[in-house]
């Protein structure tokens, strides 16, 4: 298999979080190609933002959309080539601010795409903003007074959107962080996995996460159990909140067939 | 004006049939030897308000349709005292029993006869079309069978409904008004301008169209979406125009041609995929179909407002194309086109297009046999693959992900970051500037390109020189019937056709627009130095009747 | 009180939903002004599309804005002029299609302002295409083949956005809804009225709600009892699901002072 | 060059506080009495990577930095390679000890010292003011005093540290390098473009500002964000650029003025919204700052390709106003006008600036008091209120809802559908085209409005005639200290201040602008029929230096 990172300078912030979500998704393609993927099928989109960069980062294939589109842009490659394994490394600001809404349609369409959510708790490109995970009081440059809105919570946010896989993991717990990556691109539908994130330079959360993260030790037995872990503060969840099985949207409208040559077209065409 | 040209005019409140039934007799006539040319005039709105369609039917192939009709049926009162005054010399005006007084109109029973015929719910609809069959000579059989094919509940109330206003128009007007002389060889099937996009992209190889509904723009989705089982096209309803336009760039980059299509507003929404499709160099078709603006404007009817918006989208500087059909033949081949072109050049591509053309209906052979041949891609690869290889056209090799598509290492990135030819970002001044020149010089690619098609129409004969684009130039090829003059029509607006239109440079000129400033004008002077002799414009949401197009015409001529 | 219904023909089609809506709009506009709200000081704004209409039929002042943006536009609105009451009547293309992302954030931001989303299942004005809201299986103009997407669920998807009032009624329950309209505007926070509402032309959905409507004598006293009475299908539960008082986004980020004088501001500049 | 301009350069990683260390010695060299000119060079990144910082300081106003500088402060090894060319003859460039073998830089023991004086996290940012201060004759207790209000963290450890560097310094040179001649009644703030514009804004009544962070715009959300307390003034991050767009309309509805900003992406968003300002008569200020495109594109390096894309914002055809500051005053006093006029007209403005101008920082005394006293806003109304008034300017009567603005029954609809006066929606040709012939007259009535405002620029002497716009025209009047030319600046770009321009129709000029295609020279020649001679074209996202700019006009002044 082919070294999975490329030459490309590393402009990530010293201790960021996301090197070990980069370490982690090397882990689960790895896993992935072992497992009989093709490298040619994995393929990537991401956003604009600290989390996009892993696109220059990561040697596979992909487009490098726009901010808050890199969900549609991940569905259309899906629906276009559905034997892909599509990963999205979107950032909070990015797919549930700007691209909230491609976010839950994904979700409620169950595409059959991944969705790695870097929870950084705010813009970090644009240099510490409020985002729409960021706690109330966060204090930015938009927020110089402190953040007045509540964040979401993204696992019962997608839950409620109608993710069929819905886990969270993070970024200093590799391991765990690349077995449930592994899980949920071999999911068929849509799986979401938010990654707890550390940014050390405008949201530094490693103490809050070393010291309050727990690893669940098997998927709640209940949604209402699921949404109420999704919600705890102290401690919080680590793991697989919900996962069922259900028709996948590219199945339901399409057989995924070759394209017809222009030939068979004209002749459909004057048929 | 032309004895040749019957002209008919359906109207009443929307939701009382009044475009299928125009639609069930252009049928009629289409299956009796006539050119036909249909036209909706309706709002936004479901049910009640006053909507009608004007029908030009003919021996000879027709472009537009006339202020004054040969037939008219009023469903309701509305349409009685709106088209009072649309009745050409020996017209026939229709109408409900009791709906008015006026001696200009003729009274028939149709409620009684509804409520004779049908227990539930009645189709006032296919009063207007039995009329027509009975004073057009169309045997009884012959309306029979297009409303079992047409109208497909309550058959048989139908069958006996129209069978009774037949008879009564036959006993009326036994000599009927008009008799439908068959043309041979005429085009069998009718299409509006949006089919016939469709169906052009559909030749051009599309198969992923992404779309928000949007007047005008909005049967295009539609009728792709009834072609997926047929045709293995998917026409995808996305959650918004960003969504839709960022999955067309997605399947691009999966290496399937895909189209997007709005109106002003929807496409608004788009510019910054459309830019970004100029960034990553997506093959994408984009379809602006038309309305008045701005904002949700009027939202049913026809414009041209949108030429320097359609040429000006999205930031940045990036090569695109920009072309709009002046027919519904070539809606349907310049759709394919486009599309051949944007993945020939990896460029976005515009078609431009507007209300009248997008929503009339023409009887039409789709011209399928004179496409161009698609291009033979073949791409010269150097190991490794680089996206964004410097070449000298500008176009770089694409090659697609996937087992099967490429090699297990190769690594195609696609970037909205300025990058370097691998695909990975770069902020390099030095690199910046050669990814600029590379997709610079896709201008010189894309007016190559381009070169192969036919970029500009010229019609008629004169002295009198007159510009037009779009549309608009079926309205002055039906003027053209009765006034002599020369109508030069760009297709392609970007690149500009300069050789073909050379010989225009200083020109005097009439030029007609539907737009409240003369852009099209503009437009021209700045790239031919035009002399703009009259600008005839239109900006009510109404395309021009004939008649009014010619009065306009001579007084520009006579100016 | 001056009428409450403009002089501009109304083209709803005979037996829409959006009559019985309109009715108890005007009820409930009757008694908050009778409670004491000036007629000046209540305000909407509304999406494109059927719904959006009764901009022109009620008389009240307001901005008929772009398609999806009725609640962006109508936070601008409230933010600067706090005093205002501001109705938003938003269809469920609009508002939870084109323009999730702002429903879900005015709720997060708990704004001060009342969503009433007109729930006919489907696009009206575009000739009844599939909506975020139409049932699988939905045939439709852009859904030729049935629908393949499950739609969201409009009040526990707004509950989990974090709105702090989040009621169901019905158009064919005039009284019903208007209490609750006037319960929604009287509520300091977000508000959000899903109403049921036929639409005969292309989702006749009266018989179905007449039949399985059914009006809760509380609100339900857990999130979870909430959120389960919410999803189901049979009854169709009618009435408030959810309301608490928590700090109002503008009270939190301002005074709602006046604006400064030209020459305040530059004697401001020049200290 | 001018011996009279001091250049200083500071080179490192992100996150070592390149920018504050320049911007501290910005303080300082004003604080002694210079001018300043400072602009930084950075990557979208947060840490690593390299940013520089220029300063041009000197006894007069400065436009524009040099490429050669005559103190470099190297915190890295990557700098030292990138800035060894950019030396000035007789240039001191220090870095740290270990750092380089090169003859030409002067290592200093900076990490040696850094253990000494700190025990946790050091600030090698500090080591360049204390070089500086220590050159330039500055006293120590001055530098004390800017550290301790400056850099707040680890205050003894900072001061102790400096003190280090200055001993150091002062010691080997102890000639200094430079002296600061104190030049009386010096601006003795400094601002960025974006904060020029800011407080602009708000001296012109901006209430409400609403955005969504992208560079180069982002700094006047954050500036404004925190002037909320101390202003009165209401800076919101909102979800999206369409969020953004579309509340300050709203706000523009209940009375408030309002603005809007971003770069090219977040305004591509914005289009649709910038259409319905121009169908509901918004009052809108609208900021683009732009970047390189397209897409995301050199997302903090500066460019003008975005001219025709905002001329040419939103579909359907509607007025606007469009005007580019040509200097940090311009943007002070622009700002405010364009509000102003934006209220006045019932239009949507756009004021566009470019990176170079938005980021870039120099000594300014605001023009509070030459800002033109606002409009007395005395509408006549006829009753009932109308929203939309057929008046002979297209300016209709503006009343705001709410008890206290408006009568108790008075109606105010504002609607993105056509419309007939009261606001209601309308289908009618009739009316459609009263209503766009109301919008239309406004084009007049704009022209008007901006006249009483300066709309062109004019700077120098000299045969030769050069036209820029924006920031650009700092860039050339800087080297019009060393080279003689006329230089003309349209301020306003739409509408196009013909009046003042006449003169120069069909001239010949040099036109220089930030673009891959000479946009601006199109522009003028459409407008002016300027014949172009030469296009001085930049576009790698940086600015000229000032030595190459001159290279370049003399190149094209002697072709
Ligand atoms: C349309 C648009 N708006 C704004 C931006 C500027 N922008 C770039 S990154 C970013 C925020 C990133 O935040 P997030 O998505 O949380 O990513 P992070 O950097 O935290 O990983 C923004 C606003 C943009 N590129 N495009
Ligand atoms: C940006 C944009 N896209 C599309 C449209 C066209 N459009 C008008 S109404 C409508 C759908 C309306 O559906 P819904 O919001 O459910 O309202 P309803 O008619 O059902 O009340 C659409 C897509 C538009 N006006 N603007
Ligand atoms: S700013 Fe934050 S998220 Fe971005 S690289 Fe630095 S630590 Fe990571
Ligand atoms: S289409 Fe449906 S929602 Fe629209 S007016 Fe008719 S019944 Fe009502
Ligand atoms: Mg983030
Ligand atoms: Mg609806």
């Amino acid at each position: 298999m082919r070294k999975l990172i490329s030459t490309k300078e590393n402009t990530w912030c010293t201790g960021c979080g996301n090197f070990g979500l980069f370490a982690a998704v090397r882990k689960s393609i790895q896993m992935l190609h072992e497992a009989g993927t093709p490298m040619a099928d994995i393929v990537m989109s991401a956003g604009i933002g600290c989390h996009g960069k892993i696109f220059d980062y990561l040697e596979i294939s992909g487009i490098y959309g726009l901010h808050g589109r890199a969900l549609a842009t991940a569905s259309g490659v899906k629906l276009a080539n559905p034997q892909l394994k599509v990963l999205v490394f979107g950032g909070d600001g990015d797919s549930l601010g700007e691209g909230l809404e491609h976010t839950l349609f994904a979700a409620k369409r169950n595409m059959d795409i991944t969705l790695i959510l870097h929870n950084n708790g705010n813009y970090g490109l644009t240099t510490g903003q409020a985002s729409p995970l960021s706690i109330k009081g966060f204090k930015g440059l938009t927020t110089p007074m402190g953040n007045v809105e509540r964040p979401f919570t993204p696992v019962t946010l997608m839950m409620e959107a109608g993710a069929s896989f819905v886990g969270r993991s993070y970024t200093a717990r590799i391991e765990h962080l690349s077995q449930m990556i592994f899980q949920a691109v071999n999911h068929p539908g849509f799986s979401f996995v938010e990654v707890l994130q550390p940014c050390v330079s405008y949201n530094n959360t490693y103490q809050l996460y070393n010291e309050h993260c727990q690893i669940m030790s098997e998927i709640p037995e209940s949604e209402e159990k699921a949404r109420s872990l999704a919600k705890s503060a102290d401690p919080i969840y680590l793991g697989i909140y919900h996962q069922e099985e259900i028709p996948v949207y590219h199945q339901q409208i399409q057989d995924g067939g070759a394209s017809l040559t222009r030939a068979q077209r004209l002749a459909l065409l004057k048929s | 004006m032309s004895s040749k040209i019957y002209n008919v005019l359906i109207g009443g409140k929307a939701g009382e049939g009044v475009k299928k039934a125009a639609q069930v007799i252009a049928d009629l006539a289409v299956k009796h030897g006539q050119y036909i040319f249909q036209t909706d005039d309706y709002q936004s709105l479901i049910r009640g308000g006053h909507n009608f369609s004007l029908l030009s039917i003919s021996d000879e192939r027709t472009y537009n349709t006339y202020a004054k009709a040969d037939l008219i049926v009023s469903f309701d009162q509305r349409s009685i005292l709106r088209h009072l005054e649309d009745m050409a010399e020996g017209a026939l005006h229709f109408c409900n029993e009791g709906d008015s007084e006026d001696a200009r109109v003729i009274p028939l029973p149709l409620s009684a006869l509804m409520k004779e015929h049908y227990q539930g719910p009645a189709h006032i609809s296919l009063s207007a079309v039995a009329i027509f069959a009975a004073l057009c000579g169309i045997s009884l059989s012959a309306l029979q069978e297009i409303i079992k094919a047409e109208f497909r509940r309550q058959v048989d109330e139908n069958i006996a409904y129209a069978a009774a206003i037949y008879a009564l128009i036959k006993e009326r007007y036994p000599q009927g008004q008009r008799s439908l002389a068959a043309n041979p060889d005429l085009p069998a099937k009718n299409y509006t301008g949006n089919q016939a996009i469709a169906l052009g992209a559909y030749a051009g190889g599309l198969d992923y169209y992404y779309g928000y509904p949007m007047t005008p723009a909005s049967s295009i989705l539609h009728y792709l979406a009834k072609m997926r089982d047929t045709h293995g096209v998917y026409a995808i309803h996305a959650e918004s125009e960003l969504a839709a336009i960022n999955m067309a760039i997605g399947s691009a980059f999966a290496g399937r041609r895909s189209a997007v299509g709005s109106s002003g507003g929807g496409f608004a929404l788009m510019q910054e995929g459309f830019s970004l499709a100029g960034m990553v160099e997506a093959p994408l078709l984009c379809i602006l179909s038309s309305r008045p603006g701005p904002a949700t404007g009027a939202s049913t009817y026809t414009g041209q407002e949108d030429l320097y918006f359609a040429l000006n989208q999205g930031h940045g500087e990036f090569a695109r194309i920009v072309a709009s059909p002046d027919s519904f033949e070539r809606a349907f081949s310049l759709a394919a086109e486009l599309l051949d072109l944007a993945w020939e050049c990896q460029s976005p591509a515009i078609l431009l297009t507007e209300k009248q053309l997008s929503e009339s209906m023409i009887n039409l052979d789709l011209p399928v046999d004179d496409l161009h041949p698609p291009l033979s891609e073949e791409a010269k690869y150097t190991e490794p693959y680089e996206r964004y290889a410097l070449t000298e056209s500008g176009i770089s090799p694409l090659k697609f992900p996937g087992a099967g598509n490429c090699a297990e290492d190769d690594i195609i990135k696609w970037n909205s970051n300025e990058h370097v030819e691998s695909g990975v970002r770069t902020d390099t001044a030095f690199t910046i500037v050669a990814m600029r020149d590379k997709r610079n010089r896709k201008y010189e690619s894309i007016v190559k390109a381009t070169q192969k098609y036919q970029r500009i129409a010229r019609y008629g004969q004169g002295e009198k020189l007159v510009f037009a684009y779009g549309s608009t130039a079926l309205e002055l090829r039906e003027a053209q019937k009765y006034l002599p003059f020369r109508l030069v029509v760009p297709i392609y607006l970007e690149p500009f056709p300069f050789e073909e239109l050379s010989e225009y440079q200083g020109a005097e000129a009439i030029v007609v627009e539907h737009a409240s400033h003369p852009n099209f004008a503009r437009f021209l002077k700045e790239k031919l130095n035009v002399k703009i002799k009259t600008n005839i414009l239109r900006y009510d949401g109404r395309h021009f009747h004939t008649e009014e197009l010619i009065q306009k015409l001579k007084e520009a001529f006579d100016a």
